[in-house]
């Protein structure tokens, strides 16, 4: 292989992350790059020690995909030092935008307001309750796609969020959250809608209001983000109403503008933002679940 | 000096040095100072967190809270340079203090309500990340000059490698524990208090006030390496080093010291968190484990230092006498 | 028997704790008491605090045995997440239930054995032998799952974590089940004797006869069968095997909830039923967390004030004992002397 | 209350160092002390006696601070004190040495002798010089050992002295010693006395705890006898008649009987237990020992002879690297105490804190443990049974204990020693090994554990014994064996079996060599 790409992932905690690991590995064959492959168990220091290891190895480039915005100076010091370019994928970092060559994300808080806005055109004027399940507490995407969602219904003084906790992401917790609004809740006959940060706490939460015994899509909305095979397979069914794509390709663009700058030295700018794309039951499910399937989701 | 003391130092120093020899016969690259200078980086702020767990573990006791005290350290002192524009060496003197002071009333709640220290320190691991959300959930950099200066303090060492300032503080931790550990009365104190705490009293070892001490000390370490943290990364977030006390817990054990409180080295500490440094280089050096495998591999490795280890100092055991240890 | 009577008194300081923590739900949510009977099965606050305890307490049954003898199992987390996966795989590979299930215990009986045979074979130290599987267990399970949330369908296996018989969740069913045949086979054998008796002093022991390394083994292989007991409730309730997250972090519940049960980490004395105890304490405060409208950022803080009220209890109703004993006791010593 | 004062001035006197009045002290409603008066003079040894659970240990807890007195007043040279706990006792000038060895195992000689009052340079613990210290101390008391080296590499004795010689140098002006002589041999118990006149010349006051009447009347001056926790009297030694003492500790008088002269060789049996050749490097050079029915073999040698080893080679601990086990002549292989026991085994280990009490447990389930092990974990004894069985040998054997329920490790040293033995002759075994039995255990007990030695050794038990009390040996035995430097030197039978002889053979050819 003529291109060694160091590639430090935060971890495996989620479906769409094991789809990001897998498209990412997939995208690098492709193209014939050796990828070295680190994951952090979910802890920056690993990340950063990755960082080092990869500096110390010389590799020809490095991705990461950072666990926290902030506290990547002086790692991405040393690279620069050692004259190999740093891309960043899902999120980008405070500090210099000299450190990195560019980054390829979604913008978390337009996640957020991409399903508050579906929220708002769907109830429509009427009186609607929602119950959020966050995602793990202080996590950047938990922060902004709640700040997204806060914004998109802020205007709409008939939609209020009731309760909110935390899902940690999870399938399990969302179930339990969940169990615990509906009891909180009158047995869930005030709560109009849930918005959830992930599709698994959306699969999870899904199962609560069906063993409680409601009909989740009509008695109670269900919007969340990711676009994971499964919340695909609950839109067919009937039972969730919208999710939002983060694509797990972030990889494929990186490469590109990697391998461009390798060829001629082209500068890439320095954001590249992925798409925010709304599915609903319209844009046939089933197809989407067979497609995203194979993804390692 | 007896070396019956010292067998599972022995043993684990000797494994390190295999295990970088087939390092550095696969990956020649791990033979450059620039690893050996992040080995010591990298692992600053768990190697002082681990100088602590070590008091606490041979006293007899354990300590869950590290992990959550490093973060909100880390996190107060973000809060306190950025928002508050306090000088940084002030905020790591108001850190150490709120850290070492929740460590004494750690320490004084496991004496005085003779509760066991699991419970106490969880509760403690409990609060301080609370505490940490509470601050604030949003991850806050740090942009203030002195942090920049103290980032400017290394030795570049031959080949590119960089004895960093932490790195360098780490080693003076470790060479302060080994001083207290054998040569103070507290350090006597400590070991005391794991041997057996009735016999201890017995023998006129001020329990209460050494039981206090040691937690105070590892609440002081913990808020240390909250520093060490808050200066390798340049930034305070709530969930920073989640878990890092499992992560010091091993380090201390793979070093030879007994859970069981009354026997270890924090000089084995020091290998004990190098060879976990050890291993992570190694995942990193090779590459091609996916997530999975990297935690297999991790827990391979991590039994096979440890079992080395054990057949070690069994058989040299067996060598030097007749008594067959029963733990 | 006397027993019950004593028992009770025995539970106090915990009975008190949970009668508070119920109290502070029932004024944070002041439905928390109401049931109902819907479709032959009991909904409430009180059964989903039962039901969501139900994994913990099964861990905690044994981890009481382990702490019991010394020991801790830290890898029960891991070992729930094995479980789970491999029941799930094998479930949508279209395995038969039984067969299902008994590889799944079989998975944890497994892990267990080999637990048991690090500490007590090659006598490692119980938090690290169990550290090794910890880690490398959850990569297993991922790697059985390859990294991905395997969900299934099949209704026989479903029914083992949302099912319900006798009007009450399955899992309250299983935990109850194990609780009681375990209590049973600790008490009316001589298990409970022999392991209290290796947590206490194991060199006395070995001298007294007891094979106190075949003991330990099987308390270890015993703690995995409950772990993978615990880990197919918690994929069956989900539909699904999440290998990341499936008992993270629970080995601590369970160890907690032992704690709070009484059974000291030193070793020795144990009660299963005081360990099940301290499971719902523990959920009771979690349940109670999520009811109560607070933000999330100040979960963490509710638990620590949460544990901090129960030591205090502890500590306050054991002096207080003390001297409400001591009438009584002085008593029967009197007796005893003339 | 009852208050015997038997020919004593109660008014004080100018020499009084340490005086203790109406100390009363109760644990959940056992009157563990009750109303006790006790005072040690300046220069004088002071011998505490009673039955076991009498109380003595529990007197030298309150009067170091250890256990607070429900009620009384300790006044130490003339001023009211409360001792808060054991270093303030230390820092009062007060040394002791409690009952079971309270040392710490995981710390060197050297550090357990000098621990919080290390000597220190620039601050910093100057081990060299600690060690010197130690080394010096030590050899006071002829022990040259490492001092650097783990307390726990050292025998149950040496540890024994090690807390001696510490308690020694702790002490300004009382040392209190609670059964010190227990596990030591009468080379080490006049060493040990030397060293305590000495102290008493220069007006130390000792407080001397023991079981050895003839230790009492070696070096005490006077002499205080407790009775289920209220005080019986306190005498001058020289006043007291040997007879009148054992009545005031037992408050009866010991039945002639139990003076018996030595035990007649039983008559040749086929049922024998024969190990041959049996050895272990390092540890018990091979030896052959043959032990039939009815027979008693006394196992005597100085400290560190190996006669504990011995006894774990016998019993499967640690396993031997040669030789062979015939039972009633059939070979049989023992790896591990399991086997030894099913083979009808039984051991009372020496460090009874250690291998012995499983000390959170009750008396009625350290009692039932052994034999309920040998019967596996399926088929157990009810709790009806245990209690039954525990009632029985706490009768038997007269085990001081509120109820059988009690926690062990709250039972007094000697009822704790008495425990363990119980827990063997309920499995009825036809090999029991006592290693330092009657270690801890009153004159009264002593006398019927003696007795029920010899009524089961007419059942057929074959016994082997360890003792450093040659007197008791001698008392037993029908065969000694000799231990010299892990060799079995010697044997001594019938006639020759005095404790001259043994005394010789113990001796022989043995210098400075320790
Ligand atoms: N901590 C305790 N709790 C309850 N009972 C206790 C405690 N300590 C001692 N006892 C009881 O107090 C009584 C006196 O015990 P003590 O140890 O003083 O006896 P002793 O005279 O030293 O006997 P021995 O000669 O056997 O050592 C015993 O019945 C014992 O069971
Ligand atoms: N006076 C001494 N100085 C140095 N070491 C000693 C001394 N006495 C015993 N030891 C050591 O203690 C260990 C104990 O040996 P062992 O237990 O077999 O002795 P023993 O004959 O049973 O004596 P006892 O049980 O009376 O102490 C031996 O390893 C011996 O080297
Ligand atoms: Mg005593
Ligand atoms: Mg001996």
């Amino acid at each position: 292989a003529d291109l060694t790409v160091g590639f430090s992932q935060i971890g495996s905690e989620s479906g769409w992350r094991a789809a990001e690991t897998s498209v990412t590995k997939l995208e690098a064959e492709k193209r014939g790059i050796d990828l070295k492959f680190a994951d952090a168990q979910q802890k920056q220091e690993n990340q950063i020690k990755a960082i080092r290891g990869f500096i110390a190895q010389g590799v020809d480039a490095i991705l990461v995909a950072p666990v926290v915005a902030t506290g990547w100076e002086s790692v991405l010091e040393e690279a620069k030092d050692a004259e190999i370019p740093v891309i960043l994928l899902d999120r980008g970092i405070d500090g210099s935008p000299d450190l990195y060559m560019t980054m390829v994300a979604s913008d978390q808080v337009l996640e957020g307001k991409v399903a508050g806005e579906w929220l708002v055109k769907d109830a429509a004027g009427k009186e609607c309750s929602v119950v959020e399940l966050q995602g793990t507490t202080g996590s950047s995407p938990a922060i902004n796609r709640k700040k997204g969602f806060e914004e998109a219904i802020a205007g709409t003084p008939t939609i209020k969020i009731i309760r909110s906790q935390t899902g940690d992401f999870t399938r399990a917790k969302g179930k339990e959250v969940m169990e615990g609004f509906l009891k909180a809740e009158g047995g869930g006959k005030n709560i109009c809608a849930l918005y959830a940060h992930n599709d698994d706490m959306a699969v999870g939460a899904i199962q609560a209001i069906k063993e409680a015994g409601l009909k989740p899509g009509a008695d109670i909305k269900v919007v969340s983000i990711d676009a994971v095979p499964d919340i695909f397979k609950a839109m067919a069914d009937g039972e969730a109403n919208a999710t939002v794509e983060l694509t797990p390709n972030m990889a494929g663009p990186a490469f590109d503008v990697l391998e461009k700058f390798k060829a001629d030295g082209t500068m890439p700018p320095k954001q590249i933002i992925t798409e925010s794309k709304l599915y609903t039951p319209a844009d046939d499910p089933m197809k989407v679940y067979e497609e995203k399937k194979g993804l390692g989701y | 000096m007896t070396s019956s003391r010292l067998l599972p130092f022995y043993a684990t120093l000797v494994i390190f040095l295999l295990a970088y020899a087939v390092c550095v016969i696969q990956f020649p690259n791990m033979l450059s100072t620039r690893v050996l200078g992040n080995l010591l980086t990298d692992n600053a702020f768990l190697g002082i967190a681990a100088v602590g767990m070590t008091f606490v573990i041979i006293s007899g006791g354990i300590d869950l809270s590290v992990g959550s005290v490093i973060g909100f350290t880390s996190v107060l002192i973000a809060v306190l340079v950025t928002w508050y524009g306090i000088h940084p060496l002030a905020a790591f003197c108001i850190a150490l203090t709120i850290a070492t002071a929740f460590g004494a009333a750690m320490g004084a709640v496991i004496h005085y309500l003779d509760v066991p220290a699991f419970i106490v320190t969880l509760a403690g691991m409990f609060l301080a990340r609370g505490m940490a959300f509470v601050i604030t959930t949003d991850s806050i950099p740090i942009a203030h000059e002195f942090y920049t200066t103290l980032h400017g303090l290394y030795f570049r060492m031959p080949g590119g490698g960089r004895l960093t300032l932490i790195g360098g503080l780490m080693v003076i931790v470790f060479l302060a524990g080994i001083v207290v550990a054998h040569y103070t009365r507290f350090g006597s104190y400590i070991y005391a208090l794991g041997g057996n705490k009735t016999s201890a009293e017995l023998m006129g070892v001020p329990v209460a006030r050494t039981t206090i001490g040691i937690y105070a000390l590892s609440g002081f370490l913990s808020g240390l390496a909250g520093v060490v943290f808050s200066l390798y990364t340049s930034a305070g977030y709530s969930l920073s080093a989640v878990g890092v006390e499992l992560d010091t817990i091993a380090a201390v054990v793979i070093g030879g010291t007994l859970l069981t409180g009354g026997v270890g080295l924090v000089a084995g500490t020091f290998v004990g968190v190098i060879i976990q440094g050890l291993i992570q280089t190694y995942i990193v050096f090779d590459g091609t484990l996916s997530s999975w495998w990297t935690k297999i591999v991790v827990g391979l490795l991590l039994f096979a230092f440890i079992a080395l280890q054990r057949l070690l100092v069994v058989l040299s055991a067996r060598k030097g006498s007749s008594q067959v240890a029963t733990p | 028997m006397s027993g019950l009577g004593s028992g009770l008194r025995k539970a106090a300081p915990q009975l008190a704790c949970l009668a508070v923590i119920l109290f502070f739900n029932w004024l944070a949510f002041p439905g928390f008491f109401d049931l109902r009977l819907q479709d032959g099965r009991l909904f409430g606050s009180l059964v989903d605090v039962l039901n969501r305890g139900a994994p913990v307490a099964i861990l905690a049954i044994g981890m009481t045995a382990v702490i019991a003898s010394k020991g801790v199992d830290l890898s029960v987390g891991a070992v729930m997440a094995m479980a789970g996966a491999v029941a799930a795989t094998m479930t949508v590979e279209g395995y038969s239930l039984p067969v299902v299930l008994l590889s799944s215990l079989a998975v944890g009986i497994a892990c267990g054995l080999l637990n048991g045979l690090l500490v007590a074979v090659l006598e490692l130290q119980p938090i690290v032998a169990t550290l090794i599987l910890m880690v490398a267990g959850r990569g297993i399970a991922q790697l059985i799952t390859e990294g991905v949330i395997v969900t299934f369908v099949e209704p026989g296996l479903i029914f083992f974590g949302t099912g319900s018989f006798l009007g009450l969740p399955m899992p309250v069913i299983i935990a109850a089940a194990l609780a009681l045949l375990t209590v049973l086979v600790v008490r009316r054998t001589a298990l409970g004797l022999l392991i209290e008796s290796i947590g206490v002093n194991r060199s006395a022991s070995t001298y007294a006869g007891i094979n106190s390394r075949l003991l330990i083994v099987m308390i270890y292989t015993f703690c995995g069968f409950c772990a993978a007991l615990a880990g197919i409730i918690a994929a069956a309730d989900i539909r699904g095997a999440d290998a990341n997250n499936a008992g993270l972090w629970l080995e601590l519940d369970a160890i907690l909830a032992v704690v709070i049960g009484g059974t000291s980490l030193l070793g020795g004395r144990f009660s299963i039923l005081m360990s099940v105890l301290g499971a719902i304490i523990i959920q009771s405060m979690n349940t109670g967390i999520l009811i109560s409208g607070f933000p999330p950022e100040y979960n963490l803080i509710v638990k620590a004030a949460v544990i901090i009220l129960i030591l205090l209890v502890q500590a306050a109703s054991l002096s207080g004992f003390k001297l409400l004993l001591r009438p009584g006791a002085a008593a029967t010593a009197r007796k005893a002397e003339a | 209350m009852r208050r015997i004062t038997l020919g004593e001035d109660a008014v004080s006197e100018p020499d009084l160092l340490l005086d203790a009045t109406e100390i009363r002290k109760s644990f959940l409603g056992l009157k563990a002390l009750d109303g006790v008066d006790f005072s040690v003079r300046k220069g004088e040894i002071h011998a505490l006696l009673g039955e076991n659970g009498a109380g003595k240990s529990t007197l030298i807890k309150v009067l170091t601070g250890v256990h607070k007195p429900d009620s009384g007043a300790i006044e130490l040279d003339g001023q009211a004190v409360a001792v808060r706990d054991p270093m303030h006792a230390q820092q009062l000038g007060i040394g002791t040495v409690y009952q079971e060895v309270n040392l710490l195992p995981n710390l060197t000689v050297a550090e357990n002798l000098y621990i919080g009052r290390q000597p220190r340079r620039f601050g910093l613990v100057d081990t060299r010089t600690m060690q010197k210290q130690a080394r010096a101390l030590l050899a006071r008391y002829d022990i040259e050992i490492d001092v650097g080296a783990q307390l726990s590499s050292f025998s149950i004795a040496v540890q024994q002295l090690v807390a001696i010689a510490r308690a020694v140098d702790m002490s300004g002006s009382v040392l209190i010693l609670d059964e010190p002589t227990a596990s030591l041999d009468s080379h080490e118990v006049e060493l040990l006395f030397g060293v305590m006149r000495k102290l008493r010349d220069r007006g130390l006051g000792i407080v001397f705890i023991t079981h050895f009447l003839d230790q009492v009347y070696a070096v005490s001056d006077r002499i205080t006898v407790l009775r289920n926790g209220k005080l019986v009297g306190t005498r001058q030694t020289s006043d007291l008649m040997k007879v009148d003492l054992v009545s005031m500790m037992l408050g009866r008088t010991l039945a002639a009987a139990t003076e018996h002269g030595r035990r007649a060789a039983p008559p040749p049996s086929e049922r024998k237990i024969s190990f041959s050749d049996f050895g272990r490097a390092r540890s018990v050079a091979p030896f052959d020992l043959t032990i039939s029915a009815g027979e008693v073999v006394g196992v005597a040698g100085l400290l560190g002879s190996g006669r504990t080893e011995t006894a774990r080679l016998l019993f499967g601990i640690d396993l031997p690297d040669r030789g062979t086990i015939t039972v009633d002549g059939k070979p049989v292989r023992i790896a591990s105490p399991r086997d030894a026991i099913r083979l009808g085994f039984g051991l009372c280990p020496e460090d009874r804190k250690a291998d012995g009490i499983v000390g959170d447990l009750s008396v009625r389930e350290n009692i039932a443990l052994a034999l309920q092990a040998r019967r596996g974990w399926l088929r157990r004894m009810s709790t009806r049974e245990q209690t039954e069985l525990a009632d029985r040998f706490v009768k038997a054997l007269d085990i001081r204990t509120t109820d059988i329920e009690k926690p062990v490790k709250l039972l007094s040293g000697g009822n704790q020693q008495k425990v363990i033995l119980a827990r063997w002759l309920a499995t009825q075994p036809r090999f029991l090994i006592l290693d330092e039995p009657t270690r801890g255990i009153d004159v009264g007990a002593h006398a019927e554990i003696i007795e029920l030695i010899n009524k089961l050794c007419d059942e057929g038990l074959g016994l082997l014994v360890i003792s450093s009390e040659i007197e008791e040996i001698v008392a037993y035995s029908t065969r000694v064996r000799v231990l010299r430097d892990r060799v079995h030197a010697g044997e001594l039978a019938g006639a020759e079996i005095s404790t001259d002889n043994i005394m010789r053979a113990i001796a022989a050819e043995h210098g400075a060599a320790r």
